[in-house]
């Protein structure tokens, strides 16, 4: 067995050090190693988007970067999302409109809308439909999904304004 | 007396009757006077003499929940209908 | 919003629409799913499964995965109990033990690509993955049995050889499971009154419920012979019995704890891996955690099954319909169990034909056995007959709307089984569309086409418990067995807080695992709302009764003359001693006035609310690929009383599209030797964000006689009609009748050509 | 999946020394998500991971008019489709890059990765064929230029040799009046994997409308991408109506050897090949015409 190695990296503005061995991917060092398993296992072929982070400001599929990949890198999971001032408006916008079921996928589609909002802080709905098809969803049939980013989006948009 | 509505494929057991007057009080009491007219049935129906879990009981248009205890009025009518499986 | 036809009472939190409990933890990440909970010590788990359809395994050597650093423990069949081939009791219902058992590990048969033959535990995944490659599985490879028309035929590869039917006595092997018959009036008179007639033959694809988080088990075995399992179920009872009867342990001794489940559609109320887990577990002493890879889950759970339906239905022409023949045939996947008798009960439940003759049949094919998807059965059943009415309804020259209100079943109508509907409302979901926005929009553009189709779906009641504590500060508890997967626990909280007058943010819903709270049957036939609902009403009453008490001894008064009315408690006579206390001030006192409160309930329902749908669909096909995009899509349906609309949305949203989905693409794709070919979700193409419209809703409320609060299930009927709705949208968008699901672009391609090359030949012969 | 060791290189040098030294044992990792995939699948077993990433070489895109492209094999597709040269010049194989599965996979994945992948469905090969694209490869023998039709040899083969790896993408600057064009076509709306794609590229002389020069890629309808020559001959010269259009459609889909498959029929995918190359010659002719100014 090859043996482990330190990975030097930042999670969620914390910088990190962890063991793993190489065949570890992303997705496993956070939830089993680092027991942050908020993202989700739903495919490891990154068809379903359940375990989406945001990689150096860009939304990834953990199943697909190997652990030791993240060396000096940045990376931003569910977790990181909330802060002391409380829920992420994203987090509140899809508790308002009922945009998750059994909340599984509902993670992956908070990392993607992150992502998407940080590079364009005014999508239209197919730019945030587009955005999102990395993301599987089986219970919501997407429809209040969408809406609550497009009212994240908005709300986002009008604070900033007001600022 | 009560009636009890035979299913299509217990016809051929029944003579073709599709309609048979009973005068038992609870379902337990139904079965075994159909099974006595008509011994076929019995495996149909009947199961560790208990109501077949395959098979779900209708009384006056409610669904039985306790297989041959269950009640039958003095003019109920009684339905034989497969158990939905799963049902989910 | 349609109205209900029926008076109702005014709610204070029903119909509203507060952010769900649950939900603060399933933004954050916080929330425990089956794969996320870990233990001191625990090994991972990985399961070795048949490459083969069809196969006798000979011999498994498992001595070189057990000589592997870092493998604990490997089991096969061998190490389950006896499994003998007859009915035994398993919770509340008797089941098939060697079935049950052979497919949690296969005996002397391997009978699907994906079939479970050994399990591995090591001290982690990849370890166990590399020891499932050392496994050595001997097989003697078997012709598979892979349609209902193979399966059939005289002399076909017989998948179980112990199987048996009434039919063909107790000499034949056979693959055919049951046939059941429904029949009403006289056929052939009914179609000689007809003055048209349409026939079609209806092919559906195997398809899976698609849930997206993989199943998962945590089983922990303790030296007292007593064990726990954690895992995503939609019944926690169900696995408990189930696992118990497997292992061959007393039911008692197992206790299943219910972790926040991604996911069911009815494919997680059976077992794979719960018993696996505990296996493990007892020979290696420490926890085991196993979960499925996506691939395993598309190979080895679910689907539901594929069928092929020949329909053929006599209208009269002023849009009558007189007469239905039908057979069906439904694979039933490895072991007997398809959903083809509640197939028959639905096909054609929305509408009173005077004359019909249904044929069902359970077919065991070489597939993995079939578990239940949302409303089972159904939406095959409901292509067939509903694009035939559809057929029917243009002969006629009549809105397919009107047609189907010419047709409807109402209160008093037979059901196809005979017994009488009480109050539903199919008439009110067909007006619901007939006047909503979308159906009196106009449709414009070349190659678009609207089609509508209606469902039904019985529902079902089943046994549910509850308890609602009243704690001293006045929050209230309540405990369910009902696992939540859809946003139920908050609908819980809220007939509650209605009952007892509560501010909804200070009622706390559990869902308790096995020990406890009292016996609740599965989260599945749409009923938890409905069923386990119920108990949390009676379970508040309860609660509200010995509160009444309390008052009556406070104020000195018989507790009748105690009232309770807009959240507070009064009394029904002036008493100086008597002052009006809400909830909160009266909870303060209960360890004075004979110590804590708690109500309680159980149910056990002798009716339930069977639901209607009617969905209207836009497409636009390009004529070039046989690419359809659906443009735009509304849903009606009875849900008798809406607890929390966003919620009841979503199952009305969420079915739609699954529905769609299963319309247009997705389908279980076996190559020549019976293995599955697209075991991902790259190729099993489940529709995205970007396939989808917006989903429009049109809720109807007609509540249920009998029901306390008037609720109809309504997790399931919405997945009925769309695949029929998207044909029929497609035939007015390209006069194409398709008779095949999935209708994907190569068989609409297809379509299309051989329809232009015929209008050709057409024109040729008129010139 | 098996144990594996992991190499981060930052040099071309190191790359190749630490490649050749283990030879077949050893694969090199660019954005991963076809790699990882087979890795876990059994399908690839290698005992070293070379990651690329780290090169700054394969990392860069570098454009001028007077040298054209070159484009770091390791770019990820999110990068090439930010970029304004890559869109402005390039579009057909920028949109290309933007199909690849998700926003996900396009932050990882690479044009070099999904060339050296060596699958007959991958997206920006077909495109790339169309530019003429040549692929600058580098090993312990020294470097090599490879034409990208003939860079693939077969389902998940390639020409790469043990040790060697591709440095970059070499392409010509686009022509006054020229531009490129690719579509495929998917069951759903994203996340799918090519049933047919088709990449066009097209120099045209503007007054007559006359096209100058054209290259015609396909892909996922044979064991590797193809260069369908006689398509893209039958278009040269010639005005672009729908006759000559039509030819060059009947052509390209007489050099497609689709197979049946979970994805499509073979009889599926050789109408489609005409359907797209019909579009795709539009497409890319519109772009060249306003395509003025260089």
């Amino acid at each position: 067995m090859a043996k482990k190695t330190v990975v030097e990296t930042t999670i969620n503005g914390e910088s990190m050090e962890f063991l793993c061995e190489p065949r570890q991917s992303l997705l496993e060092v956070l939830r089993d190693e680092l027991e942050l398993t908020g993202s989700k296992e739903g495919c490891l072929t990154g068809d379903c988007g359940a375990c989406t982070v945001i990689l150096d400001g860009r939304a990834a599929c953990s199943c697909l970067v190997l652990g030791v990949e993240a060396q000096g890198k940045s990376i931003t999971t569910v977790e990181g999302l909330a802060s002391s001032a409380g829920l992420h408006v994203l987090q509140q916008k899809f508790l308002e409109h009922a945009g998750l079921q059994c909340g599984i996928c509902t993670p992956g589609f908070l990392m993607s809308a992150k992502a998407l909002l940080d590079h364009n802080p005014t999508p239209t709905e197919p730019e945030i439909r587009y955005a999102l098809a990395g993301n599987l969803c089986r219970c919501t049939g997407y429809d209040k999904i969408v809406k609550a980013v497009i009212d994240a989006a908005s709300t986002l948009a009008a604070g900033s304004k007001a600022a | 007396m009560a009636t009890v509505v035979i299913p299509s494929l217990l016809r051929k057991y029944t003579g073709g009757a599709d309609r048979v007057t009973v005068s038992g009080r609870t379902i337990g009491q139904v079965i075994e006077e159909l099974v006595s007219r008509y011994p076929e049935v019995r495996d149909h129906l009947l199961e560790n003499g208990d109501v077949k879990p395959s098979v779900a009981v209708s009384i006056d248009g409610e669904m039985g929940t306790g297989g041959v205890l269950d009640r039958v009025g003095e003019t109920s009518e009684i339905f034989f209908i497969p158990a939905i499986g799963g049902g989910c | 919003m349609a109205a209900s036809p029926t008076e109702k009472p005014s709610f204070r939190v029903i119909g509203t629409r507060p952010v769900r409990h649950d939900g603060f933890d399933k933004v954050t990440g916080r929330a425990k799913y089956g794969a996320d909970y870990s233990f001191p010590g625990m090994l991972f788990g990985r399961v070795l499964r048949s490459p083969h359809a069809h196969a006798n395994i000979k011999s498994i050597n498992i001595e070189k995965a057990l000589a592997l650093p870092g493998v604990k423990a490997v089991v096969t069949s061998a190490d389950l109990p006896e499994a003998p081939d007859k009915m035994v009791a398993a919770g509340e219902a008797p089941v098939n033990l060697n079935h049950l058992s052979s497919n949690v590990l296969a005996r002397e048969k391997v009978l699907y690509d994906g079939h479970a033959v050994a399990a591995v535990a090591a001290t982690s995944a990849h370890i166990a993955e590399e020891a499932l490659r050392l496994i050595e599985v001997d097989y003697e490879v078997l012709p598979p049995a892979m349609t209902v028309e193979a399966a059939m035929k005289p002399g076909a590869p017989i998948v179980l050889p112990t199987l048996r039917n009434k039919e063909d006595g107790p000499d034949k092997q056979t693959n055919v499971a049951n046939h059941m018959q429904f029949t009403r009036g006289d056929l052939a008179e009914g179609f000689t009154q007809a003055d048209f007639i349409v026939e079609r033959e209806f092919k559906t694809a195997m398809v899976h419920q698609g849930y997206i988080e993989p199943h998962n088990a945590v089983g922990i075995y303790g030296g007292d012979g007593h064990a726990t399992i954690y895992c995503s179920t939609q019944g926690t009872f169900n696995v408990r019995a189930l696992s118990a009867t497997v292992l061959g342990m007393p039911e008692g001794n197992l206790k299943v704890v219910p972790a926040e489940i991604g996911g069911g559609f009815g494919g997680k109320l059976v077992i794979y891996l719960e018993p696996l887990s505990v296996l493990l577990s007892r020979k290696t002493g420490q926890p085991v955690k196993l979960t499925m890879s996506r691939a395993e889950v598309l190979r080895a759970t679910g689907p539901t099954s594929g069928s092929t339906i020949r329909c053929k239905m006599g209208a009269t022409k002023d849009g009558k319909l007189i007469a239905a023949e039908i057979w069906m045939a439904y694979e039933a996947g490895a072991f007997p169990g398809s959903p083809v008798g509640a197939g028959a009960m639905v096909i054609i439940a929305p509408y009173m034909i005077p004359n019909f003759k249904i044929d069902a049949y359970d077919v065991l094919v070489n597939r993995p056995k079939t578990a239940a998807y949302r409303a089972p059965g159904a939406s095959n059943a409901a292509l067939a007959s509903e694009t035939v009415i559809d057929e029917l309804a243009e002969k006629c020259g009549i809105d397919p709307a009107e047609f189907r209100l010419i047709n409807a079943v109402k209160e008093g109508s037979p059901q196809v089984v005979g017994p009488p509907f009480k109050r539903i409302g199919f008439v009110e979901t067909v007006e619901a569309i007939k006047n909503s926005p979308h159906y009196k929009s106009k449709l414009e553009g070349p190659y678009r086409g609207r089609g509508m189709a209606s469902g039904f779906w019985f529902n079902v009641g089943l046994q549910s418990s509850a308890t609602v504590n009243i704690h001293s500060d006045g929050t209230v508890s309540v405990v369910i067995g009902s696992v939540d997967v859809g946003g139920q626990r908050a609908a819980q909280a809220m007939i509650a807080a209605e009952v007892l007058g509560a501010d909804i943010k200070d009622v706390r819903p559990v869902v308790a695992d096995t020990d406890s709270i009292g016996h609740t049957d599965v989260t599945g036939g749409s009923r938890t709302c409905f069923t386990t609902g119920w108990a949390v009403h009676d379970a508040a009453q309860d609660a509200l009764r010995q509160l009444k008490e309390r008052a009556a001894k406070l104020w000195e008064m018989k507790p009748e003359e105690v009232l309770f009315e807009n959240g507070k408690f009064v009394p029904s006579r002036p008493s100086e001693k008597a002052k009006p206390m809400t909830l909160k001030e009266i909870a303060g006192r209960l360890g004075r006035t004979g110590g804590p409160v708690v109500g309680r309930a159980t149910v056990n329902p002798r009716t339930v609310g069977p639901a209607f749908a009617t969905t209207v669909v836009d497409v636009e096909v390009d004529p070039d690929t046989g690419k359809v995009q659906v443009l735009r899509a509304t849903i009606a349906q009875d849900v008798g009383k809406a607890i929390h609309p966003a919620y009841v949305e979503g199952q009305m949203q969420g079915g739609t599209v699954q529905g769609i989905g299963w319309a247009l693409n997705e389908e279980y794709f076996y190559d020549g030797k019976g293995v599955l070919r697209n075991t991902g979700l790259l190729d099993y193409r489940m529709p995205t964000c970007l396939d989808m419209p917006l989903i429009e809703t049109e809720i109807v409320e007609v509540p249920t006689p009998g029901h306390p609060l008037g609720i109809r299930g309504v997790g399931e009927v919405s997945i009925v009609p769309p695949p029929a709705a998207v044909a029929n949208a497609i035939a007015h968008a390209i006069g194409v009748r398709m008779t095949q699901l999935p209708m994907s672009p190569p068989r609409l391609l297809k379509a299309i050509l051989e329809k232009r090359a015929a209008n050709e030949t057409q024109a040729a012969a008129a010139d | 999946m098996h144990a594996i060791n992991y190499e981060s290189p930052t040099t071309v040098d190191e790359a190749i020394k630490l490649l050749a030294s283990h030879g077949e044992k050893a694969r090199p990792l660019s954005g991963g998500t076809d790699l990882i995939i087979q890795l876990r699948a059994g399908v690839r077993r290698p005992d070293y991971i070379v990651d690329l990433k780290a090169i700054p070489e394969l990392r860069r895109i570098a454009f001028s008019l007077q040298d054209g492209l070159k484009l770091g094999a390791a770019v990820s597709c999110i990068e090439i489709h930010e970029n304004a040269d890559m869109r402005r010049y390039y579009p057909g194989l920028t949109e290309a890059a933007h199909l690849i599965g998700s926003l996900q996979i396009q932050s990882r994945a690479s044009v070099g990765g999904n060339l050296c992948n060596g699958s007959p469905a991958a997206d920006t090969t077909p495109a790339l064929i169309a530019l003429g694209a040549k692929a600058r490869v580098t090993g312990p023998k020294g470097e090599r230029i490879v034409a990208v039709e003939k860079f693939c040899t077969g389902p998940g083969a390639t020409v790469l040799q043990p040790g060697e790896i591709l440095i970059e993408l070499l392409i010509d600057a686009p022509e006054r009046h020229s531009s490129d064009a690719y579509l495929r076509f998917i069951p759903r709306n994203e996340m799918d994997i090519a049933v047919v794609g088709v990449g066009v590229a097209l120099t045209l002389e503007p007054d007559e409308d006359r096209v100058v020069d054209a290259r015609i890629g396909l892909g996922a309808v044979g064991p590797t991408p193809i260069f369908a020559a006689e398509a893209s001959k039958a278009l040269v010269g010639k005005k672009l109506d729908e006759a000559t259009t039509e030819e060059a459609a009947r052509l390209a889909i007489s050099v497609a050897t689709p197979i049946d498959d979970m994805r499509g029929t073979a009889e599926f995918r050789r109408h489609v090949v005409g359907v797209l190359t019909r579009r795709a010659v539009a497409k890319a002719a519109e772009r060249a015409r306003l395509n003025s100014q260089r």
